[in-house]
């Protein structure tokens, strides 16, 4: 069989250095040695249905068993950094937007948290709230939005994501409606936001809010009890507690390994404290566990919705004291965070006195998920190693910022 | 001086007390005390080269710091300075009356020279309290470019190094594998840096649409 | 495992299908080109100048202050400040945009150039149907494309046009007032000095003809 | 009254066999050295003209199906509800650049749609669409389908070999993995028929069944046996067909498309093609087998022609097919093999044991319901025990989730 030489001439084959340059690869399981296989490596992407994005993975392949996997990315890599470093610090919002693309109103949050503290910027009461809506509505979208995408990965031809489309299009109208966008909201300022919401959105997100439930419902009995799934997902790219906190992996997928840390709980911030909900915890860490996360968080930010829906107060949005535009923080650093709905999402400010930030760093949570993949897949097949890839929802604007 | 971030168990995580469990328990670790002056007041440590890897791990298992989390890792580019200043010098000058002493204001340009950093913010998973900042200095921005790695202590510090590697041109000893992670293999400079002039571009910028006398400027005026 | 719950999964799409028929909540796809939903007041797209009156040129809000070009994050917008002045609303002389160009190809719709126009000026438009075969001429919008009258903001917008015309028309009011009162003022100061000078001339005998201002 | 009724018997058995009079006409009134070419055509042409149209109603029928499962329309552009997609699409692909790799073997790669159409074509000339239509009188039909079934592994090899595309070559693997090992219980299962109607006659077992007691056929899936090997029959025949939630040799979302994913335009046509058209043959066997082939499902029902009751059956199943096809999320490769020799085949033996107990069991008043008790036992036992065996040590269940205490 000319096995061997074939691979090396395939037009997706890496180049000979692949072995020169990555290394010896800390990871690598060691072939089989009593049966001497050939290894095939395949590229899996930046071009293939399932890398969410323009996202590669090297992978060798013992049959279908994978004996090496490194992540490759940067394709979408635009500098965020030195983009919002160059500009002011207002201008950095719309770009914050543009990061996960997914859930633009987190990160604006997280954003506009981390200025709040380098400056100081105390928000009204009614902001909280507006702010805590439309976090859990992102939230909602979005793991609606995940669960659909991992299940098109098993290849359930796209119904459980057509019906989670179904109802995050009813959430992007929200958006809409309030901010003037659908995904790139631009809604959140330092010290509020950018309009107030009417009484008569209010209203029709409550009654969105009240028929949610309903379609997690649905999503339940068509999915949560197939045989298929179960089997696909269950023991599958485990990740242990230990190395899950070791290698900082945050969100319901660090939940998933049975690690209680939900920045919401633990930071407080906003107005969480004064919500009840509840953060669900995993006990295995596969591929399930992380599935039935976002399920179950869906249903807890359901009850914060109803919760912040119902005790929303009237007052200001915004402090007309508060300087949204030609901000000049006082020398010095700040570090805020947010439960973004994928995992911790950090802005480091440092600025040195003048209108735009001297170091604007983003901690995405997608990129330093993905640093457990390959310990996730080893051993795993290609069909697996694309599923816990799923399970780990990346966004590719995020992870390449 | 309070940190923000006293955990409900109240174990003082502020950088004062940090630094002195530091110095008690990693002998001969130098740590430095950096001040902030936001309202955030989030204050950190500087530690030296040799001992943190120590030190972090020190950090990390400390049964009542349980820095376990290390959440953020990134670089800072501070570029060499020239400071200007004017002092006064005393000068022998002739005069018309012979050579004098005179008060004379002189320029005088200094170079401090700059360097490299990584900021490490910390916090713990188990006792949730946190942040604790870390700060590693290079000697320089050229050849001194050399850190510590501390993914052997964080894994979660794997790739953010490698960022850091990638965009600030920071160098992690013992880092597993050290490669480029953003940019691609071949690219030579490291964009995050203060001083980097991007390569001539090759496709149109937004600027071409907008700057009088482009192309596109003509086009419109043209009709 | 014995299947069940590939059964219920089978009910549920057949739940699906059916509904799809009779549910519109199910089914929520518009036909776009001959459905449309109507868009939300607030939604935006790319942004456009202002003018009152009917004349884009003379009625063009922009006095041309550059706080947008600066303040926009992408960097779309270039301005080129005229050299001599003309009245705006309120009648002050203010200079206005000899070259205004948003290169909408690089627009990102954030709506900060809205947010931090003091002159109300530029706004946000809704229109969204602008594919050209032009990447650069064709999405390059000159003041000449820009432009739209107050009528059309007040069609799309309706609720913000009406509090922006409300404000304007105070600002006017008080404008006009303060004028109003300075003139009088003036005219006050006017007569009086006229009847100084009266009295003065009247002293003197002379007999002042100069109507007061 | 009586009158009316013959006559409208009469009728309804001449427009049952409207083909075969026409088919007989045509023959006999051609002169005697062409005869044969026309006999010839007569069969082709039907075969080569309504199946694919059947392809051609069958993609809109899925992609609307499933736009329906999936809570939205579906193409409804071209043509009236969109009926007049798959013109477009044809022109699409046949306007379509027809890409060959450089370093793919340019002959095989061009030979592999060809056999796997034609070998597909093929499987149609043992089944019965109508009372008396067959293309040939084969007395070992079935050997003969399964034997062709098995030629499109070659074809498929052929593709995913000569693409020389790693994709394509691990989609041949699996193609290859997963097609051989469900031919056993799909053989095994149809063997069950086989030894009750004592025939590997197609036509034969279709009469077999064609009989009603009361107004009841006595179609096979009706009895315990018939209805286990009917639902293993069909279960392997959507892995044989690479039908969801078997569709691992192109899963989309981990190879792409498999074996022909460097295949573009016309070729991939051709690959759709074949692979609907193997669908048609394998649910027209299942029919065929089990559901009564041609024959009505009530005996007055019988009026109405044979081969609508084929086809009604056909659209039938291919819309069983679309249905799962929108639910079910994909099996992993060592599960589908798991699944085939730990849990199909057994049954399918035990289908035939099964098979051979209702056989011998006396078929009397009193034992009638016993004969089924004891048979349904002989199933839904192993059936069980077999599944739960699937787990293989690792525990599959819906798992409860605790919440983090209030800190």
């Amino acid at each position: 069989m000319s096995g061997k030489s074939m691979m090396e001439e395939s037009a997706i084959g890496l180049d000979e250095q692949m072995g020169a340059t990555y290394g010896a690869g800390r990871h690598t399981l060691k072939p089989d040695a009593e049966h001497e296989s050939q290894i095939l490596e395949v590229a899996i992407g930046p071009q293939h249905p399932s890398t969410h994005g323009v996202f590669r993975m090297d992978v060798q392949l013992d049959g279908e068993r994978v004996v090496r996997l490194k992540p490759v990315f940067g394709y979408l890599h635009r500098n965020h950094e030195k983009i919002a470093e160059n500009a002011a610090y207002l201008a950095a919002i719309p770009y914050t937007d543009r990061l996960d693309y997914l859930c633009s109103m987190t990160n604006n949050w997280g954003y506009v948290l981390a200025v709040e503290k380098l400056v100081g910027i105390a928000v009204p009461e009614r902001t909280e709230y507006i702010r805590v809506i439309m976090a859990e509505l992102t939230r909602f979208q979005n793991h609606s939005a995940l669960v659909g995408f991992l299940l098109q990965d098993m290849g359930a031809s796209g119904t459980p994501l057509m019906y989670a489309f179904r109802e995050r299009e009813k959430i992007l109208d929200l958006f809409e409606a309030v901010s003037g966008a659908r995904m790139m909201c631009n809604y959140l300022r330092f010290g509020g936001v950018r309009v107030d919401c009417t009484p008569e959105w209010l209203e029709e997100t409550r009654q969105l809010v009240g028929r949610l439930p309903r379609f997690v419902d649905e999503f339940e009995r068509l999915l949560r009890g197939n045989e298929i799934l179960m089997a696909r997902t269950q023991g599958v790219g485990v990740l242990p507690r230990e190395l899950a906190v070791s290698a900082g992996v945050t969100g319901p997928m660090l939940r998933a390994s049975g690690v209680n840390y939900d920045i919401r709980k633990v930071d407080r911030y906003g107005i969480y404290d004064r919500f009840k909900f509840r953060v669900p915890l995993g006990e295995h860490g596969d591929v399930y566990d992380r599935y039935m996360m976002r399920v179950l968080e869906m249903r807890e930010s359901i009850a914060i919705l109803e919760q912040a829906l119902k005790e929303i107060p009237d007052g200001p949005v915004q402090d007309p004291k508060t300087k949204v535009r030609g901000l000049r923080p006082k020398v010095g650093e700040a570090y805020g965070r947010i439960e973004s709905p994928k995992g911790e999402l950090g802005f480091y400010l440092i600025s040195d006195g003048t209108m735009n930030p001297y170091r604007y760093r983003v901690r995405p949570p997608c990129l330093i998920n993905l640093t457990i993949l390959e310990d996730m897949c080893l051993g795993l097949s290609v069909a697996d190693v694309v599923v816990t890839l799923g399970s780990v929802d990346i966004v590719m604007g995020e992870v390449d910022r | 001086m309070s940190s923000p971030s006293i955990d409900p168990v109240g174990v003082d995580v502020s950088a004062e007390a940090i630094r002195a469990a530091l110095v008690k328990g990693v002998p001969g670790c130098e740590a430095t005390v950096v001040e902030n002056g936001s309202p955030s007041a989030q204050h950190s440590l500087l530690l030296d080269h040799e001992h943190a890897v120590e030190a972090a791990t020190f950090l990390r298992d400390h049964a009542e710091f349980r820095l376990d989390f290390c959440s953020n890792v990134t670089g800072v580019d501070w570029p060499d300075k020239e400071v200007t200043e004017k002092v006064k010098v005393t000068k022998v000058v002739d005069g018309p009356d012979g050579p004098k002493e005179q008060q004379v204001e002189e320029t005088r340009k200094t170079l401090i020279p700059g360097y490299l950093e990584t900021v490490y913010h910390l916090f713990s998973m188990e006792k949730k309290h946190g942040p604790v900042i870390l700060r590693l200095r290079t000697a320089n921005r050229g050849e001194g470019n050399h850190l510590p790695s501390l993914t052997p202590v964080w894994r979660s510090a794997e790739f953010q190094e490698r960022e850091a590697f990638d965009l600030f041109g920071i160098v992690f000893d013992g880092h597993p594998d050290l490669r480029r992670i953003l940019m691609w293999e071949d690219f030579t400079d490291h964009p995050m840096r203060k001083d980097y002039v991007p390569p001539e571009e090759d496709e149109p910028v937004m600027d071409d649409g907008c700057a009088p006398g482009s192309s596109a400027e003509q086009g419109a005026a043209g009709q | 495992m014995l299947g069940e719950g590939i059964v219920k999964g089978l009910i549920e799409t057949a739940r699906n299908f059916v509904g799809s028929y009779v549910d519109k909540d199910r089914l929520v796809t518009v036909q776009y080109p001959e459905e449309r939903n109507p868009l939300p007041e607030a939604a935006r797209n790319f942004p456009f100048l202002l003018y009152d009156g009917d004349d884009p040129e003379a009625g063009l809000r922009c006095v041309s202050c550059h706080i947008c070009e600066k303040e926009c994050p992408p960097r779309c917008i270039h301005i080129e400040k005229s050299t001599d002045k003309k009245p705006d609303f309120v009648g002050k002389q203010q200079f206005y945009p000899k070259v205004f160009n948003i290169d909408v190809s690089v627009c990102m719709s954030c709506q900060i150039c809205v947010e931090v126009c003091p002159f109300d000026a530029i706004r946000m438009d809704k229109e969204f149907e602008l594919s050209t075969d032009d990447r650069f001429g064709g999405l390059l919008w000159t003041k000449k494309e820009l432009a739209k009258p107050n009528e059309y903001y007040q069609k799309i917008h309706p609720m913000e046009a009406a509090e922006t015309d409300a404000r304007r028309a105070e600002e006017l009011k008080q404008t006009q007032a303060k004028a109003a009162a300075a003139a009088a003022a003036a005219a006050a100061k006017a007569a009086e000095a006229a009847k100084a000078a009266e009295a003065a001339k009247a002293g003197n005998g002379a007999a002042g003809k100069e109507p007061s201002a | 009254m009586n009158g009316y009724f013959a006559m409208a018997t009469g009728l309804a058995e001449r427009v049952d066999q409207i083909f075969v009079t026409f088919d007989h006409w045509a023959v006999t009134n051609t002169p005697e050295p062409l005869r044969w070419l026309v006999s010839i055509l007569l069969i082709v042409v039907p075969i080569l003209a309504v199946f694919p149209g059947l392809f051609a109603l069958t993609t809109v029928l899925e992609r609307k199906g499933l736009g329906r499962i999936q809570n939205r329309y579906g193409p409804n552009r071209v043509g009236p509800y969109g009926l007049l997609q798959p013109i477009a699409d044809a022109v699409k692909s046949l306007t379509k650049e027809d890409v060959v790799p450089r370093t793919a073997d340019g002959v095989v790669h061009y030979l592999a749609p060809l056999v796997i159409v034609s070998t597909a074509f093929l499987a149609y000339a043992v089944l019965p669409v109508g009372r008396n239509m067959i293309a040939v009188h084969l007395d070992a039909g079935l050997l003969f389908f399964f034997a062709i079934g098995s030629a499109t592994e070659l074809a498929v090899f052929m593709a995913g070999w000569s693409s020389r595309n790693k994709y394509s070559l691990l989609g041949a693997m699996r193609a290859i993995a997963q097609m051989i090992s469900y031919e056993v219980p799909l053989i095994l299962s149809s063997i069950a028929v086989i030894m009750i109607a004592g025939t590997l006659s197609p036509e034969k077992i279709v009469l077999e069944q064609a009989q009603y007691t009361g107004i009841f056929p006595h179609w096979y899936v009706f009895t315990p046996w018939g209805f286990a090997g009917f639902l293993l029959f069909m279960t392997a025949a959507a892995a044989e067909t690479n039908r969801s939630p078997f569709d691992l040799p192109e899963g989309e979302s981990e190879i792409i498309a498999g074996y022909f994913v460097e295949y573009s335009g016309f070729k991939f046509a051709l690959f759709f093609l074949a692979e609907y058209l193997e669908i048609f043959a394998v649910s027209g066997l299942g029919i065929t087998l089990f559901l009564g082939g041609w024959s009505a499902p009530l005996s007055f029902l019988a009026v109405i022609p044979s081969w609508i009751w084929f086809f009604a059956k056909l659209l039938v199943m291919i819309g069983v097919f679309i249905w799962v096809r929108g639910t079910m999320p994909r099996l992993r490769m060592d599960q589908l093999m798991n699944f085939a020799w730990k849990f199909m085949l057994p049954m399918a033996l035990i289908d035939m044991v099964c098979a051979g107990v209702w056989r011998f069991l006396p078929g009397g008043a009193l034992w009638v319901v016993l004969r089924w008790l004891i048979c349904a036992a002989i199933i839904v036992v192993p059936y069980v025990a077999l599944a739960r065996g699937l787990e293989q040590g690792r525990k599959i269940e819906q798992r409860v989730y605790r919440y983090a205490e209030e800190g």
